[in-house]
């Protein structure tokens, strides 16, 4: 019941944030950057502009859409990012075992160790703002926990019956890795991405507080919120859509991930059958 | 001669257990337990003779519930009680042994701690006092050093010396019924003798009533007078252990015996074939109540005798 | 050079409102909750350590200067000294010290001075307020090495001290740097940064790093009956939206707005009337590289100036924070041409010149741009759209304010967006744009034009304040002919404060300086202030 | 045990260095010098000379191999250098921000545990109810905030609507100032434990060990007490002891925010001014702080769980 | 004597544990101490013995998934372990293992044709419909239909699973399978089922058994020869009629008495075993009530002859 309700939910929120990231080029009434109207800054929302305009007179509703598309590609590329690197240290440390273990394992408490807003704030700071530089600091720096993860399963899946066949079949290590481990693994590397993408969302913002975000005028929603933050007062409508956009689009990821992660927990499991 | 049959200690009359209303797992379960009576219940994975040891302490897991039937222990319909009434049965007068000795024991407190609690529980003593009563259970059950091994946590003790402090939990409070549910699965075969031994040795001292639940033949016959074959949900057959090894009645326990390899059973000429279970039982014979089950109170006679 | 004392004295507040009741005689005590609004700290609590604004805020209250700035008639005069004589030759100044105490109880002296500059001035120190130094004379030669000390200071007597300068110039402009404060010799070098000792009004009590600065009351400070009072409190708050909480919340006696919140304040009856604004001596503009081919057109630079509304800009996203700029220098000085227009709004005539130039179609260019609200990303994001009108592509290149500067002195921009200083000091500042100056002392877009560079050499040897000032408007007109940026607004600061605080002064060097000696707070301040 | 305390010190070692080394590459190639952040300012620009003389005082015109070099080998003598910014001993700047963080780290983690765990506990007793999917919902929903954005809206609500509590700053001695930073920064380590105390307490109440305990005759209340409640703390322990390692790095914006004096909002100065021996030094001390608490949280794991030996 | 079809010789396999800070030796696990066993083509040989005795690592030795720390494995005379040892896909063609869990011992993410159809590919047996063509005869070989190609593991009943992972290991044809407690996750009808497909196998497909186990009855019925391992070592060795009618260590005594078996215990041959009534026999120094210390060498002993085929641990 709790199941599929939050499932359901989280599977519908995400869908609406991805429908609206991908067809925003179709839904949005105003282009996000070029159809700012000074003379009408600020405005309320009204039938024109559904969420309002924004201190600079764009309409908020078209970049709350663009911003989906931004965001979206922030948190996914990264959390892709993310999981490839955590899943290809995770597994190979795991099932090799010996001193690249040791290495990985360093390695990830390394990354746990540094604050991941401190590091991504460095790469940005070499990098330079920008949607590029943004994915490479969310995705470089926040794989520790899926290579934990994936690490963990190996070790579990690796003296597991099928895996020890496929070593005394001949299969080679990286074949093994490949079809045997990681499609048992993929279930909980996923939830990790599914949780990972609000945080990148969430980071997203954070940087754009901290003035490393997006390059402007390309709309996401950190920065909208950060420029709207001091007209929060005058014109609540320009903050208000963005954070609540952020707001859906974490909860909808959230509630997604850990519907998946009860879907692949043996307890709920049971609880159902 | 009936004034000599004792009551029941235990009687379960047509327990059906199932998920929601629908009693797919248990269709009706019979039988009946004299005090100081070993009774098996034998059967494979999934015959629900487990579920029904945990039936009767009011264990099962939710959404697993009962849909029918009654449970009248010592004359009484512990399905009828409130929840605190059953649960002051509970670990009193009947208590249970499970599987896993190692996940079966809490890892974070000592075993000496573990039975303590049962006297504190039902007993009301002081953790002082059970403490010591504690040390005396684990001698019981021939744990050496007790007063050593009290304050010992579950995981430094080997399998067997678990399996020992839960029967010592188990029968901390003399229960009139012990639940053993597959006690020496999970043990080697030497230990395994050993185990049983113990259960035997204490519930006969006691008069404790045990109801062994095993899916092995052998050690329902090493501890058990009485034995009820389970299969699909269904008891088929109940009978006196030697007559059940001797005249198997229904068809699914004739095949439960002859498909087991039996030790000393290879003549040295050759390598023979096992018996197939399903070359003796039909798949439609399977889980069916047989004209074999003689009656939920069969032993009446032997009981008398 | 030529003096150019006088010449700002006429320095004209214009717009600037002192909504104030300045004339209740003050009362003493009770405390002042101020803000440095630049940071969520200080650098460090030597001034003579760092050239930021946020250190200087604290600075005002713990140290003085052998000049002050005084804010209302708009030019130095002097702070530690009682009397000054100028040689005829007009390079040498003989100074009276008055009788001061440092907070560590040692008393002002003529060596204090001349420690105190020889300091400054020493190259292995590395300071920044070296650069107020450069005008003594001998400094080039002990900064070089070949002196081992300052030619140009000198000690008469214990309390005289006489200074030999370079050039003709008022040496109060340099002095009365609140970089260039006097120390006191005989104290601990290594113990400024933590406990500082000066001659200034308030000493410290408690320093929270990252927080807030305590001081209280010095009472042997050398101004008779000042301060009024007893405890000064500096929260250092960088956040506006915080700031603005706190400000409303009555946490924080007064607050530097941005303009969000000015529009909103003076909409709010509760606040409007305690708004303290002035024209401040710093220009914002967008810089043009010559390095970019088109920018190399005077009429593509006065195409942009032309597609861009800023009249808009200043009244819809800086809510009137700031006055359209005309040319270079600000409405203040005076060399400020008060019949020059500045470039209207006329897309059709930025299209028409752009087509002239042949850049019909296809001129793009980025702006480096720092986040900042008022010259930063945010108006540039504002031209986008104006310019796309005309046909012109404008990509943001974002950088942090640390990147901008490097950017800029190592030519690496197409064009950038900043707030530089422009007065008050006119001469000074339009010889930025003189050819010969370098582009990483301030000649940022490289501009090279003879006509402007004859007027700026004019200006230079003329000694005549008024005949200086007509040159320099003149020059300021070719600048604002030739464009080489384009101009945007000068700022207008904005301080609101709470109705019990009195004695703010309009300060259009830098409104969040205000001389702490002189503020005051009446009956009307809660308990929380007494 | 204490030779488990100092082998385990000396595993920090290795992983400090690393950090070290990271932060010192990425510097080296940052755009922008704190020479340039100087006149970031906008206003006057510095003279040449002194910006020479900077460079050479604070050897920024050597390789950069030789400063690291240099950097390590101060670093072996506990020294971490000069901050270019202040031109004090870098310790000296981190020294007064370290109690505040401390502070702020610890009350965030006191609130994320006192409402985060009794969530879990509570959607957990009833898994699939409405009041488990209610108290999920509602730790989600709070770490689905930006927090600066949850930051000003405890602010507006608490400090300027309700006029309850102090919007800004820092009093040594004042608990009222902390809470709404601490509430800010605790709500997703409070999703996080209460998720995780979640799934712990269905893990447990799920054991063999739990039904064995039901068969012994225990109440509930007896039975969380004795048996859950300790199991439960051993899963939510880790958890627990990144979340409050990881705070002090997590606080950046909050401490922006609430001009909290603490090592984070130091820390994005320094980047800002590119002040780098106190970005490293900062660094490492939040890096110290995560690998001392999570050693500290494997000592409690010793004293709560008999099954780990520490040797 | 012919070169048998494998020999194990004084196989040793230690596993470092975790090594104490600074001070102490680094102290090892000794799991297995210097096992020395044949196998000959066409036999079935069991290795018995409770959990922790060896047995299984013994037998992942062979199958090259343990390193052993000493001796040597040959394969018709060549060796398995070493610098000559054969590759992995060498050896695949050699040995293959059928594991205990059938729940863990397959792939729940492929399908039951690929799980055994892979391999072909691999050694380039056989692709494509070849491939699923040899497949669906393993299928129907190990008694199951050809349609069962297409379905995923979790589909069977645990009996089926085994099947399955009975015709994964026969797909390469080799010349040894290792069987590692086949029937003991099984349900006992099940068992019997699987333990007559792999006596049937085996004498189809002249295949040599190493059989893992610790169900005496099972391996009685099925063995040639047994070897009773205990705490590393063999203690017992010969033809599986001798182990059982004269077990001689104290060890294999007890493990034989401690089988509870219906027959022996209804016609009162026997009641319930206890260790203590387990004669002594002075010259085998049967203390077995004390586990030896798996960590400590044992002193050094041998096995003796007894029999033509039956050798016995002897304790100095």
């Amino acid at each position: 019941m709790r199941l599929r309700f939050n499932l359901v939910l989280g599977l519908l929120l995400a869908a609406i944030v991805i429908i609206a990231g991908v067809f925003a080029a179709w839904i949005a009434p105003y282009h996000p950057i070029i159809d700012a109207d000074l003379m009408n800054s600020e405005m309320p929302p009204s039938w024109e502009h559904w969420m309002g305009t924004d201190g600079q007179g764009r309409d908020v509703f078209s970049r709350v859409l663009y911003g989906a598309q931004v965001s979206l590609t922030v948190g996914l590329v990264s959390q892709l990012i993310n999981s490839c690197i955590g899943t290809a240290l995770g597994v190979s440390a795991g099932y090799f075992g010996g001193w690249w273990d040791d290495l990985v394992n360093g390695l990830t408490n390394v990354m746990l160790a540094i604050p991941s807003l401190v590091f991504a704030l460095a790469i940005m700071a070499v990098l330079g703002p920008g949607l590029p530089s943004l994915l490479i600091a969310l995705g470089l720096t926040n794989w520790s926990w899926t290579c934990r993860i994936a690490r963990s399963s190996t070790l579990s899946l690796k003296n597991q019956g099928f895996v020890q066949a496929a070593k005394v079949a001949g299969f080679g290590d990286g074949n093994i890795m490949r079809t045997q481990i990681l499609p048992n693994i993929i279930g909980p590397v996923l939830v990790m991405a599914t949780l990972g993408i609000g945080g990148a969302v969430l980071a997203e913002a954070a940087l754009s507080f901290l003035g490393v975000g997006i390059r402007p005028p390309q709309p996401s929603w950190g920065n909208m919120l950060t420029d709207a933050r001091e007209l929060l007062r005058a014109a609540p409508w320009a903050a208000v859509f963005p954070g609540l956009a952020i707001f859906i689009t974490v909860l909808g990821f959230n509630l997604l991930g850990d519907g998946m992660r009860d879907l692949l927990d043996p307890h709920m499991r049971t609880r159902r059958a | 001669m009936s004034k000599t049959v004792p009551a029941s200690i235990l009687s379960v009359r047509d327990l059906r257990i199932g998920i929601g209303n629908q009693s797919d797992l248990l269709h009706g379960v019979s039988f009946d337990i004299l005090p100081g009576e070993t009774y098996g219940l034998v059967g494979e994975s999934g015959s629900g003779k487990s579920i029904t040891g945990l039936s009767v302490l009011g264990l099962l897991k939710r959404p697993l519930q009962v849909t029918g039937g009654s449970i009248l222990f010592r004359e009484q319909d512990v399905l009828k009680l409130n929840k605190r009434e059953r649960r002051r049965l509970r670990g009193d007068r009947m208590a249970m042994v499970f599987q896993e000795p190692m996940t079966a024991l809490n890892p974070l407190a000592t075993v000496g701690r573990q039975i303590a609690e049962m006297f504190v529980v039902h007993r009301g003593l002081s953790w002082a006092q059970a403490r010591l009563k504690a040390v005396e259970a684990l001698e019981t059950v021939h744990v050496p050093a007790p007063d050593e091994r009290a304050r010992s946590y579950p995981h430094q003790l080997s399998g067997g010396m678990r399996q020992r402090v839960m029967i010592a939990i188990a029968l901390a409070c003399r229960p009139d019924l012990l639940i053993a549910d597959e006690p020496t699965t999970a043990l080697d075969v030497t230990v395994q003798a050993e185990v049983l031994k113990l259960i035997a040795e204490l519930c006969q001292r006691e008069g404790t009533a045990v109801l062994l639940v095993s899916h092995d033949l052998g050690v329902i016959a090493n501890m058990c007078r009485r034995v009820g074959v389970m299969d699909r949900g269904r008891l088929v057959e109940e009978q006196d252990t030697r007559a059940l090894f001797e005249t198997p009645l229904h068809p699914y326990t004739r095949g439960l015996l002859a498909a087991r390899p039996r030790l000393g059973s290879r003549t040295i000429s050759e390598r023979g074939r096992l018996t197939e279970l399903d070359e003796l039982v039909a798949d439609t014979q399977r889980g069916r109540d047989a004209p074999t089950l003689v009656t939920p109170r069969g032993m009446l006679a032997e009981a008398g005798r | 050079m030529l003096t150019r004392l006088g010449l700002i004295a006429a320095l004209s507040l214009g717009t600037a409102t002192i909504a104030m009741a300045q004339d209740a005689t003050p009362t003493d005590g009770g405390k002042l909750v101020f803000t440095a609004p630049y940071g969520n700290s200080i650098t460090s609590l030597d001034i003579t350590a760092t050239p930021h604004t946020q250190d200087e805020i604290v600075a005002k209250a713990l140290n003085r200067s052998l000049y002050k700035w005084n804010p209302e008639k708009g030019q130095p005069e002097l702070d530690l000294a009682e009397s000054v004589e100028k040689s005829d030759d007009g390079k040498t100044y003989t100074y009276k010290l008055k009788e001061a105490t440092f907070h560590n109880g040692d008393k002002l002296d003529a060596d204090d001075v001349l420690w105190s500059y020889n300091r400054l001035a020493d190259p292995k120190k590395a300071l920044p307020g070296a650069e107020q130094m450069l005008q003594i004379a001998g400094v080039s030669e002990f900064q070089a090495g070949t002196a081992d000390q300052i030619s140009g200071l000198k000690k008469i007597d214990d309390m005289t001290v006489e200074i030999t300068v370079t050039n003709l110039a008022d040496p109060g402009w340099n002095l009365m740097s609140n970089y260039a404060p006097i120390y006191s010799k005989d104290y601990a070098e290594d113990q400024l940064a933590s406990k500082p000792n000066g001659l200034g009004p308030f000493k410290m009590a408690n320093y929270v790093a990252g927080s807030k600065i305590e001081l209280v009351k010095f009472e042997d400070y050398f101004e008779e009956g000042k301060p009024h009072l007893d405890k000064l409190d500096i929260m250092l708050m960088g956040e506006a939206s915080a700031r603005d909480v706190a400000f409303r919340n009555g946490e924080i006696d007064v607050n530097i707005l941005g303009p969000v919140q000015y529009e909103a304040y003076g909409q709010d009856d509760a606040l409007k009337d305690n708004i303290l604004e002035v024209a401040e001596v710093y220009t914002r503009n967008i810089g043009f590289n010559p390095k970019v081919e088109a920018f190399q057109d005077k009429r593509v630079r006065q195409a942009i100036n032309y597609a861009i509304n800023k009249d808009l800009i200043v009244e819809k996203l800086l809510k009137n924070k700031a006055y359209p700029a005309v040319s270079w220098l600000p409405v203040s000085s005076p060399a400020f041409d008060r019949n020059a227009e500045p470039y209207a709004y006329d897309p059709e005539k930025s299209k028409e010149l752009l087509k002239e130039a042949g850049y019909e179609t296809g001129l793009s260019f980025s702006v480096t741009a720092t986040p900042n609200e008022s010259w930063g990303v945010p108006i540039v994001e504002a031209i986008i759209p104006m310019l796309s009108k005309v046909g012109v592509q404008v990509t943001t290149d974002p950088v942090e304010s640390a990147v901008l500067s490097d950017k800029i002195l190592s030519d690496n921009f197409e064009t950038f967006i900043w707030s530089n200083s422009s007065g008050p000091d006119a001469l000074k500042y339009l010889t930025c744009f003189y050819s010969k100056t370098s582009q990483t002392a301030c000649n940022y877009v490289k501009f090279s034009n003879p006509e402007f560079d004859k007027l700026v050499e004019q200006a230079g040897s003329e000694t005549d304040p008024a005949k200086q000032a007509d040159i320099l408007r003149q020059a300021n007109n070719v600048l604002q002919e030739e464009a080489p940026v384009w101009f945007f607004n000068y700022n207008k600061a904005v301080m609101a404060y709470q109705p019990w605080v009195h004695g703010l002064k309009p300060n259009s060097m830098e409104l969040a300086i205000q001389d702490y000696e002189d503020i005051w707070i009446d009956a009307d301040a809660p308990a929380s202030r007494k | 045990m204490l030779r488990f305390i100092l082998r385990r010190t000396l595993q920090i070692i290795p992983t400090l260095l690393v950090v070290v080394l990271i932060i010192f590459v990425i510097f080296s190639v940052v755009p922008g010098s704190f020479i340039s952040s100087l006149m970031s300012e906008g206003r006057n620009a510095t003279n040449a000379d002194v910006m020479a003389h900077l460079n050479q005082q604070f050897g920024l015109d050597k390789p950069l191999l030789v400063r690291l070099g240099d950097y390590l080998w101060g670093l072996a003598q506990f020294d971490l250098g000069i901050s270019y910014r202040t031109r004090e001993p870098v310790w000296n700047v981190i020294e007064p921000r370290l109690w505040p963080s401390i502070k702020l780290a610890l009350a965030a983690m006191f609130f994320a545990a006192i409402i985060g765990i009794p969530l879990g506990f509570i959607a957990a007793l009833k898994p699939g109810s409405m009041i488990d999917s209610g108290t999920m919902m509602l730790a989600i929903s709070g770490l689905s905030l930006p927090e600066f954005w949850f930051g000003l809206l405890l602010m507006y609500v608490f400090a300027l609507q309700l006029g309850w509590l102090p919007s800004f700053g820092y009093q040594a001695d004042s608990i009222r100032h902390i809470i709404l930073p601490a509430i800010a920064l605790g709500v997703s380590p409070m999703a996080l434990l209460a998720r995780t105390t979640r799934a712990g307490v269905l893990d447990v109440m799920n054991a063999d060990f739990v039904r064995t305990a039901r068969a012994k005759g225990l109440s509930e209340p007896r039975l969380v007490r004795g048996h859950v409640a300790r199991n439960v703390l051993v899963l939510v322990l880790t958890t627990l002891g990144l979340q409050v390692g990881s705070l002090m790095g997590q606080a950046i914006v909050i401490e922006k925010l609430f001009s909290w004096p603490g090592i984070g909002s130091l820390l994005v100065d320094s980047v800002a001014a590119r002040d780098i021996p106190v970005v490293q030094g900062a660094v490492i001390v939040i890096v110290l702080w995560f690998l001392v608490i999570n050693m500290l949280v494997d000592v409690a794991y010793a004293a709560i769980d008999p099954r780990i030996k520490v040797t | 004597m012919s070169t048998p079809l494998l020999e194990i010789r004084d196989l040793t396999v230690h596993f470092p544990l975790p090594k104490p800070f600074l001070f102490g030796s680094t102290r090892v696990l000794k799991a297995v101490q210097g096992v020395s066993l044949t196998l000959n083509e066409g036999e079935c040989l069991s290795i018995v013995g409770e959990s922790g005795c060896g047995k299984s690592t013994t037998a992942l030795s062979v199958m090259g998934l343990q390193e052993p720390t000493s001796g040597e494995i040959l394969f018709k005379g060549k060796p398995l372990t070493g610098p000559n040892a054969p590759t992995r896909k060498e050896r695949a063609r050699i040995a293959q293992m059928v594991f205990q869990d059938p729940y863990a011992s397959l792939n729940p993410r492929q399908t039951v044709g690929r799980i055994l159809a892979a391999q072909l590919a691999l050694h380039d047996i056989a692709h494509g419909s070849e491939a699923s063509h040899r497949v669906a005869d393993m299928l129907s070989r190990v008694g199951l239909t050809p349609d069962h190609a297409d379905r995923y593991p979790h589909e069977f009943s645990g009996g089926q699973r085994q099947r399955i992972g009975i015709a994964r290991a026969l797909m390469l044809d080799p010349k040894i399978l290792v069987l590692d407690e086949p029937v003991s996750a099984l349900d006992v009808s099940i068992q019997a089922q699987i333990i007559n497909l792999l006596m049937d196998l085996q004498e189809t497909l002249g295949l040599s058994y190493i059989m893992i186990s610790h169900d005496l009855s099972v391996v009685e019925h099925v063995s040639d020869r047994v070897a009773v391992m205990y705490f590393g070592r063999v203690v017992e060795e010969g033809d599986w009629h001798s182990i059982f009618s004269r077990p001689t260590h104290p060890y294999t005594r007890r493990l034989i008495g401690s089988v509870p078996d219906p027959d022996a215990i209804l016609s009162g041959d026997r009641g319930l075993p206890d260790a203590a009534e387990i004669p002594r026999n002075a010259r085998f120094s049967p203390d077995v009530s004390r586990k030896p210390d798996p960590h400590e060498n044992v002193e050094p002993s041998q096995l003796v002859s007894i029999g033509a085929t039956h050798r016995v641990r002897l304790a100095q």
